[in-house]
């Protein structure tokens, strides 16, 4: 035999070692002359120069198999059995089928996975994660500015309307409606829009179909968020459009 | 001639695919260098690309802020991402919960079935809610048939409205009577 | 009928925004829930703006993973992108990686145990390599003795390879049929 220098590491395995002779040798998997290969591969475990008992177990117990397979050959068959027992290579065919055609998938799964490299996918968007960020609500944003007298006039409201029994939908257009928007909630609303978009116009921040009082609403959450520098507005010309964005640091005289 | 404008496209389709992985704004000196243009064309592209966004009605769009590029989405479709991003547990008082908040405020201790007894409607939802957000928590049991458990306010909601006890809050007397006066103006 | 189409570009420009700020898969679901369409609709938009990238040759594009959608850059930008951000090449998933996975795929759910039956060696490195890359995970644990864990692959695998859904994976080589030829040899 010539003399090879081999390392076990470069195999996956037992089953890969197997693997390899059977295609080397151009064995055929489904009549394996059980004698040569198990040579072979006890060949193989000798001439390896890594013999870490750790990963050597593994490849031990094939060997192990393998002469048990062999001696299993070499027995009389009984005489009073017409038919032939199972196979004693069965299982190990099986076994070698099985991982032939991992091994044979996983070389489609390498270009797939080259391919597959050239596309990327953004994480999350910063403004994305501010989002969803403030998803836990405080007492303050829950009740929006909520005052004693609010809840009073609730309370009159819906003890009147007990009294009277009159109809629960249509009692409530007779009262006054708390504010649907307040200014708080108009700069949150603001505040979120310029996460996503850093620059928007003035007209984007009013809601289509937005009534009067919502757009009176909005207009003075945007006073407010100038007022606290949160925002700044620029308009570079008379009429023109009227942009955006959040305040820099910088003041107006620095950017016109 | 053709060539060229097949490169421009190519390369505008760069442009869109850096913008789009950076999440952020990029430089256009940093654009410029990476398809290997001057700035001058760099800039070009990225305008004949936010012009094609704005003119097709895209849901992206491209920004400048002070000399670099940004992706970013388009102003009309912010209320359908803020709804997609803001769970509903954010959704501020609703009427049902504000009723139902003041009916336990004057007349606690209370039942869910003296509150129901009173608006007429379910009540299961808006106390379940409103012990969630804490404004309201059990208070005892009351002594009758099933022992009900009874309602009241909780410090949480004494602080937010900035009073110190249950006692301060407008007397119900007084809240009868405007009850009263309510109805006369409704009457009239 | 103009105003149908009208609501129609608009909720695919909606439908785009939508992808484009999600840094995640976004289910088709929650894309119809926030257009309020049906998911049939929905689905229809989705593919049409796809379509339109591809055959548009745009810098980015829509995949599909597992029933929802993620927007992801042309891969003939690739090159562009990492100039720009000098990334290091990807390093491919060794072969035993490779081999561990390929059997949690074809065969999930499967206990480590099953695994190893099958190679022929130790996995316990691979299966926790593999669920720390965020490519295998615990789906459940097997109703047997010491109810071994079971793995299955995850989101994450199917974009790591571009496969749609597990369904989508080539097919191994007829199994059952090559045994049964085998065995039919063995016994001549």
């Amino acid at each position: 035999m010539e003399k090879i220098t081999i390392r076990l590491d470069a195999f996956e395995g037992p089953l890969d070692l197997l693997y390899h002779l059977i295609e080397k040798n151009e064995i055929d998997i489904y009549d394996i002359p059980m004698a040569r290969l198990t040579d072979q591969y006890l060949e193989y475990l000798d001439a390896a120069e890594d013999r870490d008992m750790d990963d050597m177990s593994e490849f031990l117990v094939m060997a192990a198999t393998l002469l048990e397979i062999k001696s299993k050959l070499l027995l009389p068959k009984p005489k009073n059995e017409e038919e032939e027992g199972p196979d004693p290579r069965e299982e190990l065919v099986l076994k070698l089928l099985e991982y032939k055609k991992i091994k044979e998938v996983t070389e489609e799964w390498r270009q797939r996975e080259e391919d597959a490299a050239l596309v990327l996918y953004k994480e999350a968007d910063q403004a994305v994660k501010q989002l969803k960020g403030k998803e836990s609500q405080t007492l303050e944003d829950f009740l929006q500015g909520l005052s004693m007298e609010d809840l009073y006039l609730a309370f009159r409201q819906v003890m009147h309307r007990k009294e009277t029994k009159v109809d629960h939908v249509r009692s409530s257009f007779k009262t006054v409606p708390r504010d649907l928007f307040t200014v708080q909630e108009k700069m949150e609303y603001i505040r979120d829009m310029l996460i996503l978009q850093p620059k928007t116009t003035f007209l984007s921040i009013f809601r289509k179909n937005s009534g009067k009082m919502e757009k009176v609403v909005t207009f003075l959450a945007l006073l407010e968020l100038i007022k606290r520098k949160e925002v700044q507005i620029v308009q570079k010309m008379t009429f023109g459009e009227i942009t955006i964005s959040r305040y820099d640091g910088r003041d107006l005289h620095e950017i016109i | 001639m053709e060539g060229i404008c097949m490169r421009l496209s190519e390369l505008e389709a760069v442009v869109e695919s850096l913008l789009f992985i950076s999440g952020e704004a990029v430089s256009l000196t940093a654009i410029a260098q990476t398809i290997e243009m001057d700035k001058a064309t760099a800039k070009a592209i990225i305008h004949t690309l936010a012009d094609k966004y704005e003119n097709e009605s895209r849901g992206i769009r491209i920004v400048e802020i002070n000399g670099a590029y940004q992706m970013c989405t388009a102003a009309e479709c912010f209320e359908y991402i803020r709804n997609m991003y803001k769970s509903p547990n954010r959704q501020g008082l609703t009427q049902a919960l504000l009723e139902t908040l003041a009916i336990v405020a004057y007349k606690q201790p209370i039942t869910r079935a003296q509150i129901e007894e009173i608006r007429g409607v379910s009540a299961e939802h808006a106390v379940s809610k409103l012990v969630e957000k804490k404004l309201v928590c059990e208070v005892g049991r009351m002594e009758s048939p099933g022992k009900p458990i009874m309602f009241g306010t909780t410090n949480e909601f004494l602080r937010y409205f900035g009073f110190k006890n249950i006692a301060e809050l407008p007397e119900l007397e007084e809240a009868s009577k405007m009850e009263e006066d309510e109805s006369n103006s409704i009457k009239e």
